[in-house]
């Protein structure tokens, strides 16, 4: 795989491959590699799971997966860092994210890794839904992308409005 | 003009459909569009929290939308 | 190799595989692993590097980060944490340590990675010694294994100590 | 009665030798063998800023020595 099929796949729906991410990250000027791995839990706030279904709005995914990629190499003065994250259905154990960081010294690549971890997890167009051993799922409670923004007034009025007749036609994408 | 309101996540769920099409005036709004999405009484209560998309870029309220537009309803992200 | 086995060669001298570290910390109660790899750089300090040579006390060194380990686990509430380090002549890029952390979330899997690196760097006994493009060496600069801890007087005095007649026999091992 | 010292890291570079014999009293610590060893004046700047282990121990300066033990003399570490 090369270095730029893995810069424009940041969201996989096939399984995530550590190697060509370890290796297309190699830098003989860095000293340390810090990695982040989120595998799927058989269990959420006491509950058993038996597998989630991830989806992701992949385009703007890419896109801003991107921007924290550069934003945590400007911001950490760490020269690589790389996000990749999985779609579909994943069983126990599979993992759904890789977070990778290289840099001259390790302080920088435990907080610059930390970074590129929360913000993907903050803002990232990408939904969880937990399936549960009694067939049923429901979308994991999760962080709104505008993070600590209060939405604006209008919006909030918008929340207590009563619904009416909706000027829209249905369809499947 | 016509657009295309693409749901995601839980707001799939709760509009039934993963896709919808909405009429709107020529100068409307992200603003407007919202608006008329909150008449769905299941989807009004998630609309607040969301985040709002066209084409691969994030916009504000007052964005302008264009005729075939396709907006994106992103509520709260779940990722990692 | 078996868990057992791994358990026991915390000082290898060949060279470090990633694979088994991962399968025989997998968990399925754990939706985080953070993984460190300290790699062998082409520069310290400004000046250029050519390799490494490691040398470890071994026994005291599994001894101590065995309990490195252990209070990691129990410090941060990790079910799993593991370091292995390499000893003898590595090359530039050659991974020298790996250290890895399971948890349910993430926010321990990073504070506990943290702790075992450092700890591991600044307790257990391994020592680098630097090579240079003009065939020169010297040992880096390290970790008082008391870190923290003042000599004692008597021990601060024997270092202003003049040179005397030295009561013993040399020999190699 | 005797011991053998074990160098590591740089203090073998030091004394020149991974191991030297010394010859203690019966009644020797590891404080005593410091003192012994600091006769060396290649070692005794480094020796306040070692630790010591017996075997697979590490011992304060206060700790019994024993015919035959191995006392290793452990530099300031620099792994990972």
């Amino acid at each position: 795989m090369t270095f730029e099929t893995l810069r424009l796949s940041r969201i996989q729906s096939e399984a995530l491959d550590l190697a060509p991410l370890l290796s297309s990250t190699e830098r003989e000027d860095c000293g340390a590699m810090a990695l982040f791995a989120g595998t799927v839990r058989n269990h959420h706030e006491g509950r058993a799971v038996t597998h989630l279904i991830y989806t992701a709005h992949a385009p703007l995914c890419e896109k801003i997966i991107a921007e924290i990629e550069r934003e945590t190499i400007e911001r950490f003065k760490v020269p690589e860092c790389r996000v990749v994250h999985r779609i579909g259905k994943l069983g126990i154990g599979e993992v759904a994210i890789y977070a990778i960081v290289r840099s001259p010294h390790r302080a920088e690549a435990f907080a610059a890794l930390r970074h590129a971890v929360d913000a993907t997890k903050h803002r990232a167009p990408i939904w969880k839904e937990e399936f549960y051993p009694d067939g049923s799922s429901s979308f994991v409670q999760g962080c709104c992308i505008a993070e600590g923004h209060e939405p604006p007034e209008h919006l909030k009025r918008l929340a207590e409005s009563q619904p009416a007749h909706l000027h829209s036609h249905e369809g499947q994408h | 003009m016509n657009i295309t309101i693409q749901f995601w996540g839980i707001t799939a769920r709760l509009a039934g459909t993963d896709q919808r099409a909405l009429a709107l005036a020529e100068t409307a709004t992200v603003a407007d569009a919202i608006r008329l999405l909150a008449q769905d009484a299941a989807l009004a209560g998630e609309l607040p929290r969301c985040a709002y998309a066209v084409g691969a870029d994030i916009v504000s309220p007052d964005h302008a939308l264009k005729a075939g537009d396709e907006l994106s309803v992103l509520p709260p992200v779940s990722g990692g």
